[in-house]
């Protein structure tokens, strides 16, 4: 091309007045290497420079939090000496390019968020969201992303139980592909990503470096896809970022790394991810307050002639940094020959330089050998913590209040309700089927139920009868018409979830996936769902303990949906039998536990149903958020199918919550899962089939006088009794059973083979 | 006590689980790296699931030139009980101590969940304590799973009744519904469904117990 | 006519190939020495119906870069099988 | 010495190929007519150092068969690469 040449420090996707902070820092010009590092260091994906001032609001302290924000992976103390790591990350854009790859590295890396903590990675899940399936290209990404989990996550021996699936066309462009990850770990072993101690060594362990996915997090991660086709037309220049996981590598690391820590051989460890080694060893000598020599000629390369910003940025995948002591360097190298994991002294920490003006600064200093020429040398903490902090305009979308007045709950049913619920079910097995769920034996609950349940145990885990939970949950429609109080029912929803396997709510993480935050209505989104965030887990007692962000998901200019995704973790006390699930018994009664009633303006809205969005209605109100009447149902469910775990006699035979779809949705559920229909006695409007909102819950009872007696205030609505081939509701549905279970469980194969 | 061996290559990642089911069952489990060369104490030897080497090349087909490839060869040699279950079934085909090889499924996916198995032969160490034609819910977890051999051998298996499980809904198009198979001498089996992951009702399946306890029940020390 | 043809489909340079870097890793293992530099491939042999060499190799060429291969990743290049036979 | 070799492992003729059949089967939906027998194989590329070249196919030819496949349902078949380059 031959427009005139970038001045480098744009080039690098730095603009005027952060090389202006560069040089207020340094107090003189960066070189190119600086630059370089400060490029990456300073993207929008790695310094969070747009969003950190909003996600300082989030409430993020409780009793049980050991590490909340910041650190690699949040991580609360389950009780019975066992901590529960997690983390949630985005790979969004690399899965737009090459779907397998990107889904794949995008597993290793949150696996190794969790295993520097310290914890065994025991669980992943995947929440994903693509264009609608009538298309060939949208066909080709599911089929990548999800086989690329599936190739990487069995492989690496980390079971996956769950996950999120939803196809809009507001995501055709713009794939996201999160990936979250749980682990568990001695209390006592838990460590952070520090160097310290002066003389110390900075070991490189893992994988040779390449020049894969340099430039990834600020070229590929920190900017939106130009055409409208998103990755499908992107220029050459940007695909050489595209990584190759390797989760036979990852897993003798996560095997060797664990070792180390249980042998006590490393100070701090930290992972590899965006940015490579500038940024662990930056971030890592930050937090100890040190400096840190690095030898770029002592750093392994897969390849010949890399340049030194090259090697420093690069993100090859699969490797770890271990801040150790001199002596323990041959033990050190011992036991990681015997994973056959290479391993190589990189860098050593120095101490702090101590300024003029009396401060003292932790540098990092590139150098060629130890004891050779300084390439680059700038203060660890600026790339790590100081990169400067936007406050970028935010202002509600003009249209939003005629979109909501576009509200399709008044709208009179058209067409056959029997068939607009057949067209909403759907069985997301054709992806779970591709994913290990049970590897270490602990997956009571796996995937396609409300929420994943297993049981707090793991090699090299003290013993325990406790169970954790999770659930992923995002809710894009919601939050396009309402980001705040969207997120608030999001989340209560995901409460929900954790009620049906009996756990109670614990701690959150998040994902907050959003457009470009150069547009005003998008960061007006990203700030009104901090705040809802923010207020329902102030209401639900629930800290946010770690997330991510990612923005400029957007191509050709359009933004998607905003898409917040909490994951959100839970523990049941008692976890010796499974909970009861979906299958009611014939002759039991099903009840409505929970409000019938949504409240505020609407009884039943449909504003941002699956109901509506199908029928190209994107408009209309959502319910308000009201934890006073969700908690006490919630409490109750909980209780009820807590008391099942712990293998105490009960009457409940079945428990499910009201979620995407609505009643009628979770009705079908049930009655695929058994085989068993269902006579709805009370008269159910067209709304109430198909309204969603959070804080109702379909249970069934054996001994509906027990059962009533034990929910005292919480409000029960006698929906019927169990029994028969169909399903029917008033006059509005009636389907067997049979057609039922074979629309749900063919539904995604079908639209996957789908010609053309 | 009986001492079962569980072999663990780069990159298995059933060992605990294998292991877990042995114990379970009264039996002591210890882990074997894959390049010891003495297997002399143990009483059976399990090699697990997982993706030895990464699967790389070929399932198990690296796998099979580890150091204790050449013990387990002997072990069985000299009646040992060994058993493979998924990649360790894929071992041994490699390793050529049992019979044929394992291709990628049918649709070309990794597969995850229950199948129906049905007992075909009690005639070895992981089924004698089954019944023939006694239906067993146990999972399937790889994608590399589909049995193939040629027209001879598979004649010959089923006229030794070596095929000992068979699949009811042949998930990914196995020769045969095959599920399991053992050696001549019996005490060799492989199979590509995990019957230590269906031993707890509490996670699913207990269904896989009469297979592990047969298997234990089998060990024997080879001196 | 019918054309048998072979698309290769390799790793661009620069792309990591653990395949082959586990294969070469265990090979003085099992005795093989002086093996290096390797890497796995797959590659795709079909019979193609066109009115010349050129028209099945183009073909062949587009079908190699649209479905069996992936551009950001792999090469795929297109020749005749030997002898023209499958 | 060094050569560069190629080995490519196909499938044993009546050995089944469910790659190859399901690339067939994909192919008239995304516009590809005239396209049969299709058959996956893979191919592994190395450097070999070896007297001659036959030395060379020779040692090549036994890691086709010893290692990279499996005898009971592949044919492992060696090759000098074009030009003898990687
Ligand atoms: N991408 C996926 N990977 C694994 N499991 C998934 C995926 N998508 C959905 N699931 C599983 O399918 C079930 C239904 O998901 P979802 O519709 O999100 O449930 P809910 O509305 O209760 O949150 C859940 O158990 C979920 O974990
Ligand atoms: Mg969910």
């Amino acid at each position: 091309m031959n427009s005139p040449v970038e001045p480098l420090h744009r080039a690098l996707g730095l603009t005027d007045s952060e090389l202006g902070d560069i040089r207020g820092v340094l107090a003189r010009d960066p070189n190119a290497l600086e630059l370089a590092l400060y490029g990456v260091m300073w993207s929008e994906h790695c310094s969070y420079k747009s969003s950190r001032i909003h996600l300082k609001r989030l409430p993020t302290k409780a009793e049980h939090v050991l590490v909340g924000p910041g650190e690699n992976a949040g991580v609360i103390d389950a009780g019975d000496g066992i901590a529960v790591a997690i983390r949630i990350e985005s790979h969004n854009h690399p899965s737009a390019i090459e779907p397998y790859q990107g889904a794949a590295t995008g597993v290793g890396g949150i696996l190794r968020d969790v295993f520097t903590m310290g914890a065994r990675p025991l669980v992943v899940m995947d929440p994903l969201f693509f264009g609608e399936l009538d298309d060939a290209r949208q066909r080709w990404l599911v089929e990548g992303v999800v086989s690329g989990i599936s190739g990487y996550g069995n492989s690496v021996g980390v079971p996956t139980v769950g996950g999120e699936l939803t196809f809009d066309t507001c995501y055709a462009s713009n794939p996201l592909v999160n990936v979250l990850c749980a682990g568990a770990l001695p209390v006592e072993r838990l460590v952070l990503g520090v160097a310290s101690g002066v003389g110390n060594l900075a070991v490189l362990l893992g994988s040779t470096t390449g020049r894969d996915g340099i430039g990834g997090v600020s070229v590929l991660a920190s900017a939106g896809f130009a055409g409208d086709d998103g990755a499908a037309s992107l220029d050459d220049a940007k695909r050489p970022s595209v990584q190759v996981g390797d989760p036979y590598e990852e897993k003798r690391l996560i095997e060797a790394c664990l070792e180390l820590l249980d042998r006590g051989l490393v100070v701090g460890i930290q992972d590899l991810g965006g940015a490579g080694i500038v940024c662990a060893t930056s971030e890592t000598a930050a937090r100890g307050g040190v400096g840190m020599d690095v030898d770029v000629s002592a750093i392994p390369l897969r390849e010949p002639g890399m340049a030194p910003y090259e090697i420093m940025t690069s993100e090859s995948q699969e490797r770890m940094l271990a801040i150790i002591t001199p002596e323990n360097w041959s033990a050190v190298e011992a036991l990681c020959a015997k994973w056959e994991v290479r391993a190589s002294v990189i860098g050593r920490v120095v101490a702090p330089v101590v300024l003029e003006d009396g401060r003292s600064v932790g540098m990092l200093r590139v150098r060629d050998g130890f004891d050779g020429e300084v390439l680059a040398e700038v203060p660890a903490s600026s790339l790590a913590d100081e990169a400067p902090l936007y406050d970028r305009p935010r202002r509600r979308p003009e249209d939003l209040d005629d979109i909501r007045d576009d509200d399709p709950s008044l709208d009179e049913p058209v067409g056959s309700p029997n068939d607009d619920l057949l067209d909403l079910l759907i069985d997301p097995a054709w992806v779970y089927r591709q994913y290990d769920s049970q590897l270490f034996l602990n997956t009571v609950v796996g995937p396609g139920r409300d929420a994943a349940l297993l049981r707090l145990a793991g090699p090299g885990l003290p013993a325990s009868q406790r169970g954790f939970a999770i659930s992923t949950d995002s809710n894009p429609r919601w939050c396009a018409l309402d980001p705040r109080v969207g997120i608030a029912l999001t989340i209560a929803e995901s409460v929900a979830n954790l009620a049906c396997v009996g756990a109670s709510a614990k701690a959150v993480v998040n994902c907050l996936n959003f457009g470009n935050p150069e547009h005003p209505e998008v960061m007006w989104q990203l700030s009104e769902t901090v705040d809802g965030m923010s207020e329902a887990c102030d209401a639900l007692g629930l800290p946010v303990i770690g997330g991510n962000v990612s923005l400029y998901n957007e191509s050709g200019g359009n933004d998607i949906d905003p898409t917040p995704v909490v994951g959100l973790l839970g523990i049941v006390d008692q976890l010796v039998a499974p909970p009861p699930g979906w299958a009611w018994r014939d002759g039991d009664t099903v009840v409505l536990v929970g409000e019938r009633e949504a409240p505020g303006e609407r009884t039943f809205p449909l504003g941002g149903s699956r109901w509506a969005t199908l029928r190209g209605r994107r408009g209309g109100r959502i319910s308000d958020f009201d934890p006073s009447r969700i908690v006490p149902v919630i409490d109750f469910v909980v209780g009820e199918v807590a008391s099942v775990c712990a293998a105490r006699a009960s009457d409940v035979s079945a428990v499910h919550d009201v979620g995407g779809g609505g009643l009628a949705v979770a009705l079908s559920e049930m009655a695929a899962s058994t085989a068993l229909g269902v006579l709805i006695e009370p008269s159910i409007t067209h709304a109430e089939l198909f309204s969603e909102f959070p804080g109702r819950f379909v249970m069934a009872t054996s001994d509906f006088e027990a059962f009533e007696a034990r929910a005292g205030s919480v409000r029960l609505t006698r929906l019927g009794t169990v029994g028969g081939g169909r399903l029917v509701i008033g006059a509005l549905i009636d389907l067997s059973v049979e057609q039922i279970v074979t629309r749900r469980s063919g539904a995604l194969e079908a639209a996957l083979n789908a010609l053309g | 006590m009986k001492r079962f061996g569980v072999v663990i290559f780069p990159g298995s990642n059933c060992e605990y689980d294998a292991a877990l089911g042995v114990t379970q069952l009264g039996a002591e489990a210890e882990f074997v790296w894959h390049s010891d060369t003495d297997l002399s104490r143990f009483d059976g030897i399990i090699l697990p699931g997982g993706f030895a080497h990464g699967d790389y090349l070929r399932p198990g087909a690296l796998a099979r030139f580890s150091p204790v490839m050449k013990a387990v060869a002997h072990f069985a040699l000299e009646g040992g009980p060994v058993l493979g279950i998924c990649n360790g079934f894929q071992v041994l085909t490699e390793a050529g101590l049992l019979a044929g090889a394992l291709q990628k499924n049918r649709g070309l996916t990794f597969l995850s969940h229950d199948t129906t198995l049905i007992v075909a032969s009690t005639r070895s160490v992981l089924t004698s304590e089954a019944t023939i034609g006694q239906e067993l819910v146990v999972p399937i977890n790889h994608f590399s799973g589909a049995y193939t051999c040629d027209d001879a051998t598979y004649e010959s298996l089923v006229a030794n009744e070596q095929v000992i499980l068979r699949y009811r809904d042949n998930p990914n198009g196995s020769r045969g519904d095959v599920a399991g198979i053992c050696n001549e001498t019996r005490n060799v089996v492989g199979l590509m469904p995990h019957p230590e992951r269906a031993m707890s009702t509490l996670l699913g399946s207990a269904d896989g117990l009469v297979l592990m306890s047969s298997f234990v029940s089998a060990g024997i020390a080879v001196g | 006519m019918n054309y048998f043809v072979i698309v290769d489909v390799t790793l661009r340079e620069g792309i990591a190939d653990p395949e082959g870097a586990t294969i070469e890793r265990a090979l003085p293992a099992l005795g093989f020495t002086g093996v290096t530099n390797v890497h796995a491939a797959k590659s795709f042999r079909f019979e193609v119906e066109a009115t010349s060499e050129s028209a099945a190799l183009e073909k062949a060429n587009s079908l190699g870069e649209r479905l069996l291969s992936n551009p950001v990743i792999e090469n795929a290049v297109a020749r005749l099988a030997p002898g023209n036979r499958a």
